[in-house]
């Protein structure tokens, strides 16, 4: 085999071709694919872009995705339902003594500060109080405005911020240090500190997050045309455009001398030093961009995701590993190819999951299980399974992916002619 | 043992300067101390007047001393005009912000890109400019390399360890030619560690010859190779 | 400060020494391959799932008979011999491939992880769909029930507690003997010193790899089936949280030498519960109310992580000691 | 014909796309030191590694006793009686002169081996009392001895020696370069020796090359090179 493709260089590609072509005959039955799907694929998407901005061009093997992902869900968990109770608040004063008075039982005796706390940290407070309070402020355009102007105002910042945590202590060592430090910090931040604490966001039972969408003015109006829009419209609208938002930036900052100069130190961050760049502060700028978009993705999942629960739902599987496979399977440092990559896996994924019951009604006589708990099982864990290997033979037979790494367009063909 | 033992020298301005001597002699280890990739014990580095002595190596690149590597260093994924044109330094596409902007960097990159098709041209490159590389020979990754050490915005010291190593004879003498030629208009002073002496002495305009971390010789290039104690320190006991 | 328990300093004591034995498992590797193995962690709780098995299939039957000590044996043999063929195969099958054909540290250290979400994956397959003879089902089981129980000097502890120190402390005399005395062991430390080197002095540069990974992966599955019945359950994504511990006593153990990777492996295994349990008294006491934050006792880890790549990113085995002290000498002649 | 031990015709050779020796052609008599002189970057070594298989060969053959050894690899060239010292890392550092030495054996059986490290441990008593010491702990005199006395354990017929007196001081390298006429002499070995130390090398060598930039300069006898009162202005290439 691998002789035969030493032989036929462009066998690899067909290959490759075949692969992906099996991918989507197989995932056609899903072509029915729903609103939620889209919207998924646009989010891992933005992921997919920010961690080829990182590790695609500059170098940064990005380990720790999962957190600052999760930092955006956490935007609205975690900080938008207080945010939110304080405006309630601050808007009708008094809502916090209604709710103690209509639930005494679980709320009588606490002060307004622990209400606070509890909104977002107690499973039971949360549940309760997250839906009065996104009923008042749906009502207000102003404040619901104000809501989502704060949710990702906090989830940009705090994933910039937690960004250039995470790599400081290696971003002055060699790539494996950097990999382990970004791995370590992601995993026991969202496992330990942020699993472990139910004052952060509820802990291992997560927190439901207050919707943040604005209903003002047009849509008010659109909404009156079409009865009302569902949030989960609003959301792959949000998302499609913040991928298309973050296409354009990562495009255009890969063709421009920014993105050759990335791709020089990823080659050799010594030379590119002797030629005067700053190679450690220019990658905690790219940490801090990167992980700011993978933070916006998060908090963007987490309008239609809405219970948010830390190890859970921001495992390093779904947002570390399987980003990297469709970032090496479609190219790494090359925008369209990290879009196609995603795509791809997305729907090979979803066509396993489609197809692991006919699987498990097969192989379950034989070990001797239910059909229903194997096929269960054969969900979860087959399509991870599979993007392993995938990884590991995408790096064997093609290791630039299939579309490979181009040269950054800084001039136009034109611009060049017109000045040769 | 100290590699280099109170070295005092002056390297003359738009100039092509040999620094030749045996092995372990100390060159790679000045031109590493010049560089600010080491750090002397002692002494001072006069640069234009300013005492570079303590300033770090990106530091002294910005004030335009740049350094070829003896095995050349080039961005394996980078297209040979990418490899060149990232050599110049200070364009304003490199910023996060400034590069979503072209009409912010354009000027500077036609400019670059020119400069850098030039440099490319005059060592016969510009024909590969779209090409990695890894499809060149060894002679025109040597050349790729020197060409990219022009690029910054105002090189002023060029380091060069061993420039015609592994290149044909053909080939060593047109890179000397263009290294001397380039000090000649340009103005750009070069320092070279060279052991091909039969090459280089014909476009030296100056010569040091170290010997155990001292400098034993200088002066006209010719004259420093016939000197007996130059000779004595090649030829061992 | 209030200290913790004998008990728990045994317990302690135990876990830093099982730690160690992954530490120096991962280091093994590291210097052959040249790239961390982030899988490391997983090849531990495969260990751990062998004696979970062992016991559902087998053991519980004797538990309570004098056979049922057996298990402190077989289980750690059986785990050695699966686990280190697991890591060997990850060797052969992955990285020595990749790495031949040109792929780069990025490129090693992401099919590591692949190997590792493999693993993973498929392990929590087996278990939910092995048949299970005494637990009902295998995932998520704790063993704690099925450590015997021992009584040294009125301190009361379990079997494994007592014996993991010691069959730690015998293996790295073991290897290190192994690798002093040996022909084949020498062979090893030259092959990874020089192997270009060793090559020409005809030693099979693949072959020694090859023996490393195995053992590497051996260590780890003796530890693992320690650790099995010290861990609150046997979870096949445990392994992500115990690869930081791993990597924070490698690095502290500076990556480049076993006997630092052995070291930096106790230091941080033994330090990181005695911390945390000494906090949490001291604090309880403080306050005078139940403080619990024995959950964040593996931040201790990332703290040594970070802690140790800003000061000293060699670990322990890189620190210039004479330079230290004589600053410290020349710091305390000016003061 | 005169039958060499090692006969080298037209051979090109560099790393890669690095074409560092030019047509070099020469032979090598039995119990014979060849003396390989020439300016740093003249492609000495690289003539060397070429010789042994450690740099790339574009054109030209290697006949050793007979027959065409050109293409094959280090390893195999180590089994049929070629051996090459490096001018650097020719020791394991971190392991004991013992070790070192053992490993050196590696690819013999136990009895063989014993005899032949008793011997070897004869001829440089020196390391006989340094056993225990770890390499790096040895002068740099010592090492080469201990790297010399690696080579010797498997019995090589040729032994291509890179620089041995690089970095040492007079005295000691003189002391090196007498060991080396004893391997032709009482271990009756044939020598390339490669040096930049040209005098204390032609002084011993049977026949000497010079090198300058990747081209032979002059092959014939060692003396007459030496007592060329042109020499140095040769030796740089200025001639």
């Amino acid at each position: 085999m691998a002789s035969l493709i030493a032989r036929y260089p462009r066998l690899q590609s067909l290959l490759i071709v075949v692969i992906a072509a099996a991918t989507i005959i197989l995932a056609l039955p899903l072509l029915g694919l729903t609103i939620t799907d889209v919207f998924s694929i646009a989010i891992i998407l933005i992921v997919v872009l920010a961690l080829n901005f990182m590790a695609g061009y500059a170098g940064i093997p990005n380990f720790g995705m999962a957190l600052f992902v999760y930092i955006g869900a956490f935007a609205l968990a975690g900080v938008g339902t207080r945010v939110a109770l304080a405006l309630v608040e601050l808007t009708s004063p008094g809502f916090i003594e209604l709710l103690r008075s209509s639930y005494p039982l679980i709320l009588g005796d606490s002060s307004s500060f622990e209400v606070f706390v509890r909104v977002a940290g107690d499973p039971m407070v949360n549940r309760i109080v997250t839906r009065k309070v996104e009923s008042v402020i749906e009502a207000s355009s102003i404040l619901s405005l104000t809501l989502t102007l704060a949710v990702f105002g906090f989830a940009i910042i705090a994933g910039a911020l937690t960004g250039v945590l995470a790599s400081l202590a290696a971003v002055r060592l060699r790539e494996d240090y950097l990999a382990i430090v970004l791995l370590a910090f992601s995993e026991l931040m969202v496992s330990v500190v942020f699993d472990q604490t139910d004052a952060l966001a509820g802990g291992p039972n997560g927190a439901w997050v207050v919707r943040p969408w604005p209903r003002v003015g047009a849509l008010e109006g659109l909404a009156g045309l079409l009865g009302t829009i569902p949030d989960v419209l609003i959301s792959l609208a949000v998302g499609l455009a913040v991928l298309a938002a973050c296409f354009i930036y990562v495009e255009r900052m890969a063709n421009s001398p920014m993105g050759r100069m990335l791709r020089a130190m990823r080659d050799d961050d010594l030379t590119i030093r002797v030629y005067g760049r700053d190679v450690a502060v220019t990658r905690l700028k790219v940490m801090a961009i990167g992980a700011a978009m993978a933070s916006i993705a998060g908090a963007i999942y987490a309008t239609v995701y809405i219970q948010v629960k830390a190890a859970d739902t921001y495992d390093r599987v779904t947002w570390t590993f399987v980003p990297w496979a469709m970032m090496i399977l479609g190219g790494m440092a090359n925008n369209w190819g990290a879009v196609l990559g995603g795509i791809i896996v997305y729907l090979g994924r979803k066509a396993i999951y489609y197809y692991a019951p006919a699987i498990a009604s097969v192989i379950s006589p034989i070990l001797g299980v239910e059909a229903s708990i194997a096929g269960d099982i054969l969900r979860a864990q087959l399509p991870n399974i599979l993007v392993g290997v995938l990884i590991i033979l995408v790096l064997y037979l093609r290791p630039q992916g299939i579309i490979p790494e181009k040269p950054s367009k800084t001039l136009s063909r034109r611009e060049i002619e017109a000045i040769t | 043992m100290k590699a280099l033992d109170e070295v005092s020298l002056e390297v003359p301005r738009g100039r092509v300067t040999l620094l030749i001597g045996p092995n372990g002699s100390g060159k790679t280890t000045l031109i590493n101390v010049i560089s600010g990739v080491l750090r002397p014990d002692g002494g001072t580095i006069i640069f234009e007047g300013l005492d570079i002595t303590r300033l770090s190596s990106h530091e002294r690149s910005k004030l335009g001393i740049v350094r070829s590597f003896q095995i050349p260093r080039l961005f394996q994924n980078l297209s040979v005009m990418e490899n060149a044109i990232v050599g110049r330094d200070g364009n304003p596409g490199e910023s996060v912000a400034r590069s979503l902007f072209k009409r912010l960097w354009v000027e500077f990159e036609k400019k670059a890109f020119l400069d850098a098709l030039g440099k490319l041209e005059f060592v016969g490159l510009k024909g590969l400019s779209e090409r990695r590389p890894g499809e060149l020979s060894g002679g025109q990754m040597k050349l790729l390399e020197i060409s990219r050490t022009l690029m910054p915005m105002n090189p002023k010291l060029v380091l060069t360890d061993e420039p015609v190593a592994g290149v044909n004879p053909v080939l060593a003498h047109e890179i000397l030619a263009f290294i001397k030629n380039v000090a000649v208009e340009f103005g750009v002073t070069f320092l070279i560690v060279e052991h091909r002496l039969d090459v280089a002495v014909e476009y030296a305009d100056y010569a040091y010859a170290m010997h155990l971390g001292k400098v034993i010789a200088e002066g006209e290039p010719r004259k420093v190779l016939e000197d007996p104690k130059v000779i004595e320190s090649y030829l061992g006991m | 400060m209030v200290l913790p328990s004998p008990e728990f300093t045994i317990y302690s004591i135990a876990y830093g020494s099982s730690l160690a034995l992954l530490c120096l498992g991962l280091t093994l590797t590291y210097m052959t391959a040249k790239v961390p193995n982030f899988a490391h962690g997983t090849l531990a709780i495969l260990g751990s799932a062998i004696t979970l098995i062992l016991i559902d299939r087998v053991y519980y039957q004797f538990k309570g008979e004098p056979l049922y000590y057996s298990i402190y044996i077989v289980a750690p043999l059986v785990a050695f011999l699966i686990v280190g063929l697991t890591a060997l195969i990850q060797y052969l099958l992955i990285l020595k491939p990749l790495a031949k054909r040109g792929v780069g540290v990025i490129g090693l250290m992401i099919a590591t992880l692949a190997f590792d979400v493999i693993l993973v994956n498929m392990l929590t397959m087996a278990l939910y769909l092995a048949p299970s003879a005494y637990f009902g089902k295998l995932i998520g089981q704790s063993l704690k029930g099925f450590d015997a129980g021992i009584s040294i000097l009125g301190v009361v502890t379990t079997f494994s507690r007592i014996v993991m120190p010691f069959v730690a402390v015998a293996l790295a005399i073991t290897l290190h003997l192994f690798l002093t005395r040996t022909k084949f062991g020498i062979a090893m430390r030259a092959s990874i010193e020089n192997p270009s080197l060793a090559r020409t002095l005809g030693i099979d540069v693949d072959k020694v790899y090859m023996v490393s990974w195995f053992l590497a992966g051996g260590l780890a599955g003796v530890s693992g089936s320690f650790l099995s019945f010290i861990i609150e359950s046997v979870k096949p994504a445990a392994g992500s949280l115990v690869i930081v511990s791993i990597f924070a006593g490698s690095i502290l153990g500076g990556l480049g030498s076993i006997y630092g990777a052995l070291i930096g492996g106790f230091l941080v295994g033994f330090m990181e519960p005695m911390t945390t349990i000494t906090l949490q008294n001291t604090l309880t006491a403080l306050l005078g109310k139940a403080v619990i934050i024995t959950q964040y006792q593996r931040l201790f880890s990332l703290l040594v992580v970070i802690v140790v790549l800003l000061l000293a990113p060699q670990g322990l085995t890189g620190l210039n000691y004479r330079g230290i002290i004589g600053r410290a000498r020349r710091v305390g002649g000016v003061g | 014909m005169v039958e060499y031990m090692l006969s080298v015709s037209n051979l090109n050779a560099g790393y890669g796309k690095f074409h560092i020796v030019f047509d070099a052609s020469f032979n090598v008599a039995e119990r014979e030191i060849l003396t390989v002189v020439g300016p740093n970057g003249s492609g000495k070594s690289t003539l060397l590694k070429a010789l042994f298989g450690l740099a790339t060969i574009y054109s030209g053959s290697v006949i050793f006793k007979g027959s065409n050894i050109t293409g094959y690899p280090p390893h195999v060239k180590a089994r049929i009686g070629l051996a090459y010292l490096p001018q650097t890392d020719n020791v394991f550092a971190e392991l004991s002169v013992r070790e070192n030495i053992i490993m050196a054996s590696y690819t013999l059986d136990e009895n063989e081996a014993r005899d032949r490290i008793e011997e070897v441990l004869s001829v440089y008593p020196i390391l006989k009392q340094r056993l225990d010491y770890k390499a790096k702990s040895l002068s740099g005199g010592e090492r080469q001895i201990l790297a010399l006395a690696m080579t010797l354990i498997r019995r090589p017929e040729l032994i291509m020696l890179d620089e041995p007196t690089a970095n040492l001081a007079p005295l000691i390298a003189r002391d090196l370069i007498k060991k080396i006429v004893q391997l032709r002499d009482e271990l009756k070995k044939t020598v390339i020796l490669v040096e930049q130390n040209a005098r204390a090398a032609l002084e011993v060598g049977d026949k000497a090359l010079l090198m300058v930039s990747g081209k032979i300069a002059y092959e014939g006898p060692a003396g007459a090179l030496l007592k060329d009162v042109e020499l140095g202005k040769r030796y740089l290439g200025l001639r």
